[in-house]
């Protein structure tokens, strides 16, 4: 069975009230056309996990303008005043998490850890209301895993079998969210044949992604 | 020499050769201007990779930037890796220094740069885990507010970004190292007296006996 | 057809198309030569790939082994990964199925494999994370010891490799589910009597009502 | 200051009761050369962090053939019958880990992380006296995280600043020491000069690397 699908059909898992990871850093490596077509179809009251909103015109940014997000769930939202707005307004739930700490959550999600124990956050109103572990008379601040419906996901290469290698600095959360999601859609720049890629370069192994659109 | 720059030149010396840096948004990133000489260190961008080139460098693409989100290039034997790896060098402590900017910084080492309730909520990003994780802190910004304020206090009384964590704070004025027993006046900026110094700052200090004018030039 | 053969032919029938699987050495790993007509799944290799090819495949070099230290290769479409990926595959849920032997095998699920204390300590290797991660986990050996000593007992006596984690049982006589009630006798092979199960079988379980003849040819 | 150094020099950084990281998967993947030298070298009351003991005249089973150990933290002995002898006979502490927990726990060392939360070994004998977590109903044992003196690292290829190349299952632990060590030694088949691997191809970055010798 082929993993190569239309936009349409691939957008079908994404329904209301879900919770949606989205690769990418301030836009670098975020799959614009599956976020324009999300925008287009206007499925409302998603959480989104992802690094940051980017900007109001890029990326996620453009979800939070079109007010399709209930919560996010991110490490930062200072280049994007719209989502401040709605944060301020009550309109939308910003948690907002360190970013190595979200970083490791997702992957602890997708690796089937119960969560991480980390130093970041301690003695601060990130620590509020968490377990703290003592570990050989040092603590560390409980963090647990996270999971979500759906990942979209920006890749430079794909195979056919979902073998994904990603370009630069667009790889940041891109191959941890390939491994937390239950289904993984991959917007890539280019679609190559089974075998084309060596399997010492595979970034994220096909065997985590569900389906592939051409970006 | 305008205040940025006697900061930045300032840090620039706290660089050593072969360092493995991250370097903050705005004053921190322009000490990169002013390595020592003979001086070589490696730039950690925290959105992924190692190696970041200085800024007037060619810029290659879109795909990559640096955590400003500016486009930006990679010197030869840099390293590309995802977020996790990324704060795993930084978590690690495979970081050897970080200079952050700060809203606050108190006499027991605590640094507010992340979020002013009520109004400014930019988030974290990647501060927290910096400066748990790297093995030097240092705080690098002007030495009061734009209206004069103080900013280096008795203790924050913004919602913290780490505590117990800045290990030198280096301003136009001075330069503190932050001990066990509170700030110790290091260095005080060319043609700036003590007196100013105190008049700036709440936090209480310690002249260190061998304070001397900061090096620079 | 010998005993191996039978329980390999049987647990090639678990596997669907595009399963990633994951089998141990010896007869669970023979169970890939019996592939059904029309599916084909994903091997992998715990020290560190996806694409596994089957034994009898090109042998490529040294530095690519499969988890026993044989030499194999791997197939157009494989990915190779570090230690940590490979159990983050397993453990997180990304294994479809897990084939291992067992030592001994109980009612209640429970499964050791690893070691018989003062005498055979091998180490657990990856089985323990395997069975604890893998969506369905199969126990194929044969029903009882070389001397005829039954191995699914009501409760394991040597050191568990999980607790209460095994689903299938297949044998050279039959096939079990383990269900929260306990065994379930689903299916006995050609020529094999409730009774030789039983006689062979210390553990307790109940027939299922639509039992039938395990359909390997 | 060049990474490139002897074989002589680099294991002068391996002291007696030491604890030696060693990578390699039943001998794929480990540093032969370094090890054959060490074995020279005789350096004793060495603690062993390690996949397996390989063969008694392969890999890490050469340091427990020459009695170089007092301790191995391995996940499997089973290849090595003399790694069973000194078990039994009491000469050599063994300690068996899962492998999948003995990877993370020193992916964790090495991301300054105080441990892993995993449902492996739950109802084991390996969850004897280790704590239990429970996060979100679901049980998972506290391991803590490994670090060690000095890591012996094979790699396919290495540049001159110690970015390092894996080949195939050679890769395996290698990558994850490399990052859990205060001194990182590096066997390396090729050396190439710095520049010459593309960023998004190095599996270890450089900045991990301490010495690299010719393999």
């Amino acid at each position: 069975m082929s993993k190569i699908t239309t936009i349409e059909q691939a957008l079908e898992f994404v329904q209301e009230n879900m919770t949606v990871m989205i690769g990418g850093f301030l836009g670098a490596g975020t799959p614009e056309r599956l976020i324009d077509a999300l925008v287009n179809k206007g499925t409302k009251n998603l959480t989104c996990i992802a690094n940051d909103t980017a900007m109001p015109d890029k990326g996620i940014g453009k979800l939070v303008v079109s007010r399709q997000l209930k919560k996010a769930v991110v490490s930062h939202i200072g280049t994007n005043p719209e989502t401040g707005r709605q944060m301020n307004t009550g309109e939308l739930e910003v948690e907002l998490i360190p970013q190595g700490t979200l970083a490791e959550q997702i992957r602890a999600g997708g690796a089937g850890l119960g969560g991480i124990l980390t130093p970041t956050g301690l003695g601060t109103i990130v620590a509020e209301g968490k377990e703290v572990i003592t570990v050989d008379g040092r603590e560390f601040l409980l963090e647990k895993s996270l999971k979500a419906d759906v990942a979209l996901i920006k890749a430079h290469t794909a195979d056919t079998a979902g073998n994904l290698i990603f370009y630069r600095s667009a790889r940041n959360f891109n191959p941890l969210m390939a491994m937390a999601a239950k289904v993984v859609i991959v917007e890539a720049e280019n679609i190559v044949e089974k075998g084309q890629i060596d399997p010492d370069q595979v970034m994220t192994p096909g065997i985590f992604v569900d389906w592939i659109i051409k970006g | 020499m305008d205040a940025k720059t006697i900061i930045a030149k300032r840090v620039a010396q706290e660089f050593e050769d072969g360092y493995v840096v991250n370097l903050g948004i705005g004053i921190p990133t322009l000490a990169a201007d002013f390595l020592p000489t003979g001086i070589s260190v490696i730039l950690q961008s925290e959105n992924g990779f190692l190696g970041l080139a200085p800024l007037d460098g060619p810029v290659a693409d879109v795909d990559l930037v640096n955590a400003g989100g500016k486009a930006v290039s990679i010197i030869p034997g840099g390293a590309v890796f995802d977020s996790a790896m990324s704060f795993a060098i930084i978590r690690g402590g495979h970081v050897d220094m970080t200079v952050l900017g700060a809203l606050e910084v108190d006499q027991e080492g605590n640094l507010a740069n992340w979020m002013v309730p009520g109004k400014l909520v930019p988030g974290m990003g990647g501060a927290m885990d910096l400066v748990s994780g790297a093995k030097k802190v240092i705080v690098a910004m002007e030495h009061t507010t734009k209206d004069g304020s103080p900013k280096i206090l008795k203790k924050c009384t913004l919602p913290l970004t780490g505590k117990g964590v800045v290990n030198f704070i280096i301003t136009n004025l001075c330069v503190f190292e932050v001990t066990p027993a509170g700030l110790l006046l290091l260095e005080i900026a060319p043609g700036v007296t003590v007196d100013e110094v105190r008049t700036n700052t709440v936090a209480e200090f310690v002249i260190k006996p061998q304070m001397c004018t900061m090096p620079i030039v």
